[in-house]
């Protein structure tokens, strides 16, 4: 089962597992990522999260099926949110299940990493006195 | 030939806005990256500029077609 | 932030997510078990799980501690439940929130493997054809 | 020397009862294993038979006190 979305609204983990459930599950794992309040010591006032959507959920897609192909998850569940969000908000929930608990936490580990890493999701800080696009620039 | 461009993310503000109709010479991407960059010096200083179309990512030697829409993805940073 | 629980309730990942929440967080990760219909092909009916209650908290907090103390967590909540449990039910859920999300994802690994080898807490599984408690023999 | 034997999981079974009085030489948790070992032969089949006083595991050398709790932890499986 795969479930992939991008949404305005608020990420729910409950939601998430329950989506993720399956009756041979022997170990479930999920990443929540939140907003932090600061980068390198810098306080964060709010975050803006924009997407070109349509391709990030094919790319998030392409993620949870590489999951179930090479960790054989019987689930794997990835929300994703946009918009503008405050410390402490959810922004991202990856939920992995899988027949053992190991392969869950490798599976769902990977799929984080490769998030950030392809899937066309632009985060831009706000700080007291300016803002900046994450990762733009060296 | 007849290019639409997208831009997100500070592409969108190197180039002043989202959608863009550029009219040139390029027949390959690269030879559109080589373009921007030089017309919008800015695109030089970011850790990478990728492009896509069709939703899916395509590297330099990706040959352009009239009206194609392309893409430009600055640095990710989701999650 | 060190929660540690052993409950006859219904285990929640979003109020565990919740409690763990910390606004210098830049991952969480959230381990949830549940009850597999099945052993080793074998039809699970139900579990039962049974505690030694003040022991086990106590050596849950110790893995709780160790977290904090080699991971740098702001959070470790664990959950644990007892009683008899349905296929699908939740029977812990532990999260770990951290700085950096690979501390979390080592941090919860070593949490969940740990406790399956110090806490005590005993699991008889529920077959058609008789019961079994789960690792007693080799 | 008087103790209380307090057995959980399939140790319960095996003693058939949670809870039980002992009255015997034993001085070490090494010597009470042995006894009950020899008088329940079905603890010899477990995987592990751990012992713990006041909540906290003690090995074979811990050396028992008149009156002391000692708690019988076959085998655990949490999680």
């Amino acid at each position: 089962m795969i479930d992939v979305i991008i949404s305005e609204e608020t990420l729910d983990p409950l939601k998430c597992a329950q989506l993720a459930q399956h009756p041979a599950t022997g170990g479930t794992v999920q990443f929540i990522g939140t907003v932090r309040n600061n980068t390198k010591g810098k306080n964060v006032v709010r975050l803006e999260f924009e997407a070109f959507k349509s391709m990030a959920v094919s790319e998030m897609e392409k993620i949870a099926q590489q999951v179930v192909k090479n960790w054989g998850a019987y689930a794997v569940v990835i929300h994703h949110r946009v918009g503008v969000l405050a410390i402490e908000d959810i922004a991202v929930i990856i939920t992995v299940a899988t027949p053992h608990r190991k392969a869950a936490f490798e599976a769902c580990e990977y799929a984080i990493d490769t998030l950030k890493q392809t899937v066309p999701i632009w985060k831009k800080e706000i700080f007291e006195d300016g803002e900046v696009w994450v990762a733009a620039h060296p | 030939m007849k290019l639409k461009i997208v831009a997100f993310g500070i592409a969108k503000e190197i180039m002043d806005g989202k959608t863009h109709e550029l009219e040139l010479e390029a027949s390959t991407i690269g030879e559109l990256k080589k373009y921007l960059c030089e017309e919008y010096g800015d695109f030089q200083k970011l850790n990478s500029l990728a492009f896509a179309v069709n939703e899916e990512y395509q590297d330099g030697t990706y040959v352009l077609s009239e009206n194609d829409e392309v893409v430009l993805i600055p640095p990710v940073a989701g999650g």
